[in-house]
């Protein structure tokens, strides 16, 4: 065991550092201004094509796809050293190098490879994900959206919810229901599907925490060519668990965060002292702040598991598990603690906002990518080999589902 | 022994309730909240018209003379419906306020007017981050100098109470010598303000030591607000994981779901029983009342921030859009947990109040 | 609302303070002494006798029965004047006041409760009961024990555990499957038999706590009259729900132990101050006394509840399931505060070890009288209105289940 | 970067299971506790005769010079099986202060005796209830007066280090100026003692100030035991959930079971990775061993708690009786959460080594 970096990890991250101090500063962001979703993107692409001009694009996908074919480890240390810098990064990059690459390398086509790849990678191309439905969240594979066949083209009609920056991608990537006349997992299609096709409708939602980042996405007869399905037909189960698996091994682990409450305890007056001074206090940050170097540890396990063609599997949701936990709980005490000042604050408080908004937006980690319900089968079931939940919709039809 | 509500509160529990589920359906609320309105005016003249708004005021100053529990079950029932009404600010705290410690002069002036909604108080303690007592606000002959930061309410209000130190003072806000700044509150529907004094008119209320007492009450009331709004949560999940479909049946039949909501039910059971014997205690057993109150606070928050988060999380995204009405209790749900002091401060005072030990620091 | 008595319950009170006085002195138990179980139900018996004749016993049951009729406020004030002296009571007298006469009274013949009641009342005849078996246990209704009509006897065969105090009973009431081909509940009778019957083998368990209260009760070929049977024929179900709804409703919300574990922190030295100037020990003590005061509370309001004759059903699982959680919580944190000490106390600290004693007693708790598990499934069910679990042995005969 | 075991350790630990599993099956337990033995002496041997005792002792002192991480792959399997053997206390705690505070001639002494199991070593530091570390005990020249309890394994041992005030003593423990009785253990399978010295021969250890770094280590090697032990605990109870029939169906199929044993294992989970990081510090980054030596401790005794009381719970009746196995872990438990220092001692612990924080007081 060692938490040193090797000498290669190490020279990585030299050159790495070099290179985004030559590079990075120019795309920074403006600090405190706050930029319309258009010219996001657009500062977005252009780091991107930045990155993939440095040769640091897609780290860990393979060289096939024109990516990299580093290492885990190499790719977290580029994201720490990116990290010391405001640049532009969004979901719009994200999901094109997380989700769609990882599903069209795996079941694409040479030619759909070769159309898509290099595109993404240089930030030509941006993504959203077209998943989720009102009635298929937790239990996605319920997904009531349909895509007919019409000679070389699909029709797809019905609506997709959730779908991060739809409104600002190039493509999405999309699985709808082909066959309803086998059991739900089975009559489903995946595809790529160019957002600028007629009938394509993206309403944003309006959510809970004031923003709208989040769409809707309505699809009435839209035609989608055949050549944009990615596997075969019936195969859009396999695909989604490709990008989902991608989706989970990099959650939760990461945030730094109860350090920060740990000092914004100390920043809160409390008697002639501060809120620091309160050994409940201490108490509930300490077990989070172990809790919290527990899921980084973790994270390190997994890792290292991942480098030698290892795979986690399920063992990825805790992590997540326990982080979406704790960051509720967290950052309610943070307020507890903090006050009537916590339900108001002034407006140069930049913090107490911040962490308002954490513990609005932990609800969403509690659901998203995993609720935790289903985190918990998925272990009790993967891990702990316990049987699995009595289905009533296993071997029926999905028109005969009510 | 008796452990249950009178009719008599019972029906007046019923009213309420018929009445605001009338008023303030959901939509109403993102109405509120998109004309970033201060409160639900109409409403209060309505509550106003039928009497609740004197509901605690003595029947000689023009109120109803209701216990403590008959207030509670109104208390109970706004927080059923997450009610844009400033009733805590303004009975609860300001007239309570008046009433406990306030001259015959005072309370003649000002309780016939609070007791018909006319005029709204609202009540100023904290001063910025921290402690629940601001230290800074003092008064000075009769004029009043310092900053209190937030305060719920004191947009509409015409009149604030004031603690400055242990004395509680009298200002009308609508003089030049004081400023109202607005603030971005949490609670969409509570609006919160920084107030301004500068040589401010102030009177003092002549009772003094009157604090204690008036928090204890206070969180009592709260505490009923919290159970209403938790009892809410539970029927809101309870009623949408029956109609959720997920894997071929109803959500409602998952043992995760069942138990989620089980624990939700045993909190709000345990808030209110606690809240029960807190307002018989009010009314009937004041040196029960510090225990009593104490322990109704922190169960009620414990309650309400299970069901406000399980709410949420039992509805899954949808819980997440502001179409849906999860979030006015997620937010409320913080503000009843932190204004009047948070769990720390209850735990101290319960512990406090235990028999066989005494206060302890830190 | 009002929490003081009413002036008919404070004459009760008074009446019954004036009698205790008179007559319990002499049936104390000398302090510190450990009997041995015979002589304890002795001694039991007797105090039993001079409760009979003072009027008090059996004071909820019905007149009918020869109990007193009275409210459940009286059985509490009488039970609380009686606690303030050491006094011979244990399951033997418990169970048969508690259990055995409501399932006779409910579901018995004339002939039964004549055979039964006044003895029982007068602590002349002692009580066990005999429901759970080895694979029956939160899953009662799967109870294998069997009995077979004989001509005027039933011939049963099988075995009982967790019986209290069977050595020392007199009777016991009884449960079996006298139908396997008919679906689990729906096989079963209810019956009292008297433990010197031939082919009654008790025998004691040693528990994890180091005591053996606790005992399995084998039946071989023991023969019990027809006429000892309670209800009809594959009544049994019903019979034992009228037992444990009797059970149910006293259990958890009484036990003051969080000012006494307040104390015990206070006792505690720590640094120049004790136990209790931690402010996570304040913390975690003021919850759970905040929710040991709602106990309390609650268990008036299912009181009143029952003085109108409504029926508070599952609410009465809350408590106990709440008192659980917080009993094994609560005393495993008083350990901690205790540090090093609580592992080994000295032979004179009597309160360390009832507190250890308390942490392995809570394990019971959470499991007798409804598990943690079962008790939420009956809230969810029966006050919240969700739907039952998937049942895979509902019409199901009992033989064809493995 | 590799957050691995290497090969060797995973061997290691593959080897002291294997023999472990062989040579404590429960029912041996259950003959110890019948027998109130002192320990299973039998195994001490054996493990001396492996080597094992001597794990964390230099190669110059008769021992193997294994790394902390790779002592913890002892402590952890030891953990697993709840062996009655004194290898915290001589090994982790005795030696380990002798090496780092001992002369070279008290290493030279005693290091090679432990090393081999032939003479068993104890620490001794509570003072009665209270405080992690006694106050009373004090070394005056070269004799010990006062009190130390209670001591883990100070029967069986003939060789005592006793905190003494900042300091720390060796003590032989078969000298009239000690005095040993036994106490009353809540854990059956680790004897404790009162040990009262009266002019007892002691002589210092000379290196001062390495109490804290001790326990520290003694935490990382106190996380592992009790990661075996939550591991053995869950494995437990999901081969009697899945091996349980409950309505019809196996208990380990009901949501409750399956999500209550997926948060143990999420805490297993947990707490190992701590440990492991918190084991690779010990040796490799002795600056993060404080922080990561307490956080290690505050996860294993959640994973540990968890799992000892849910295990017991999984199991319903069968697990209350002596028969079953459900109870030397819940017993156990309590030993590893407690001694060592609790979880306020090492939340306290970890909130001084975080960085932008200092210790504070209550």
């Amino acid at each position: 065991m060692d938490f040193n970096e090797s000498p290669e990890e190490a020279a990585f991250r030299t050159a790495a550092k070099a290179w985004l101090a030559a590079n990075a500063p120019q795309h920074e962001l403006p600090e405190g201004v706050m930029l319309d979703d258009t010219e996001e993107v657009m500062l977005g692409r252009a780091w991107q094509r930045a990155v993939y001009d440095g040769g640091y694009a897609g780290i860990t996908l393979p060289t096939a796809l024109g990516g990299r074919g580093g290492t885990g480890i190499e790719a977290l240390i580029f994201a720490e050293e990116e990290a010391r810098y405001n640049l532009p990064k969004g979901p719009y990059i994200g999901i094109g190098l997380g989700m769609a690459l990882p599903v069209i390398g795996k079941h694409g086509t040479p030619e759909q490879i070769a159309a898509y790849a290099d595109r993404t990678l240089k930030g030509e191309l941006t993504w959203c994900q077209l998943f989720s439905e009102p009635s298929a969240g937790s239990d996605l594979a319920n997904l009531r959206t349909k895509a007919v066949r019409a000679g070389d083209d699909w029709i797809v009609n019905g609506q997709k919810v959730w779908s991060s920056w739809a409104h600002r991608s190039d493509m999405g990537i999309l699985v709808v229901r082909t066959d309803p006349s086998v059991p739900k997992h089975k009559g489903l299609t995946f595809f790529v599907v160019d957002m600028t096709s007629p009938g394509i409708d993206i309403r944003p939602i309006r959510q809970i925490s004031g923003a709208s980042d989040f769409n809707e996405t309505f699809f009435s007869d839209v035609r989608i060519p055949d050549a944009n399905r990615i596997g075969a037909v019936g195969e859009g189960w396999a695909c989604c668990m490709t990008v989902l698996m991608g989706e989970r091994l990099n959650q939760g682990g990461e945030r730094g965060g109860i350090e920060n409450l740990i000092a914004y305890a100390e920043a809160t007056p409390r008697g002639a002292g501060t809120a620091l001074d309160s050994g409940s206090v201490r108490m509930a940050l300490a077990q989070a702040l172990a809790e919290e170097q527990a899921g980084k540890s973790f994270q390190a396990r997994l890792r290292t598991m991942v480098s030698r063609g290892e795979n986690p599997g399920a063992l990825a949701a805790m992590v997540k598990l326990a982080f979406a936990r704790r960051y509720q709980q967290t950052s309610g005490l943070a307020l507890e603690l903090r006050g009537m000042d916590a339900l108001a604050p002034p407006a140069g408080d930049a913090r107490t906002r911040e962490i308002q908004h954490d513990y609005i937006w932990s609800t969403v980690i509690r659901i998203a990518g995993g609720a935790d319900e289903v985190l918990k089968n998925q272990i009790a079931e993967r891990v702990l080999g316990m049987p699995g939940e009595v289905r009533m919709d296993k071997n029926v039809p999905f028109e005969q589902l009510k | 022994m008796n452990f249950d509500l009178s009719d008599e509160q019972k029906m007046l529990a019923e009213q309420a309730r018929g009445l605001l589920a009338e008023r303030v359906p959901f939509d109403r609320l993102r109405k509120l909240i998109d004309a970033n309105a201060e409160w639900d005016e109409p409403l209060w003249r309505e509550l106003g018209e039928m009497g609740f708004l004197g509901a605690n005021i003595p029947e000689e100053f023009g109120g109803l003379g209701l216990s403590e529990l008959d207030l509670a079950m109104i208390s109970q029932e706004l927080g059923r419906v997450n009610a844009a009404v400033p009733f805590a600010s303004s009975l609860v705290l300001a007239a309570d306020a008046i009433r406990l410690a306030g001259s015959d002069v005072q309370k003649a002036e000002w309780l016939p007017r609070l007791a018909t909604g006319e005029v709204v108080g609202c009540f100023a303690y904290a001063e910025g981050p921290g402690d629940l007592l601001g230290r800074g606000v003092r008064q000075e002959g009769a004029k009043l100098n310092g900053t209190k930061t937030p305060v719920a309410d004191a947009g509409v209000a015409t009149l604030a109470v004031v603690q400055a130190g242990e004395a509680l003072a009298l200002v009308r806000l609508d003089q030049p010598g004081v400023a109202r700044t607005r603030l971005d509150s949490f609670d969409q529907l509570r609006p919160h303000y920084r107030l301004d004094f500068a040589d401010a008119d102030a009177e003092l209320l002549p009772r003094g030591g009157q604090i204690e007492t008036l928090f204890d009450r206070a969180v009592v009331q709260a505490a009923f607000e919290a159970v209403g709004a938790a009892e809410a949560c539970l029927t809101m999940a309870r009623d949408y994981a029956m109609e959720r479909q997920m894997f071929g049946r109803p959500l409602a039949g998952y043992q995760a779901i069942k138990h989620k909501l089980a624990d939700v039910a045993v909190a709000v059971e345990m808030a209110r029983s606690n809240a029960f014997y807190a307002g018989w205690a009010a009314g009937d057993a004041s040196g029960e009342l510090p225990g009593a109150a104490a322990a109704a606070r922190l169960t009620a928050i414990t309650a309400f921030e299970m069901a406000a988060r399980e709410n949420l999380q039992v509805h899954g995204g949808i819980g997440y859009t502001f179409e849906a009405n999860c979030h006015f209790y997620y937010r409320r749900e913080r503000t009843l947990a932190i204004a009047l002091g948070n769990r720390e401060h209850w735990a101290e005072r319960l512990i406090a109040h235990t028999p066989g030990s005494q206060t302890k620091a830190a």
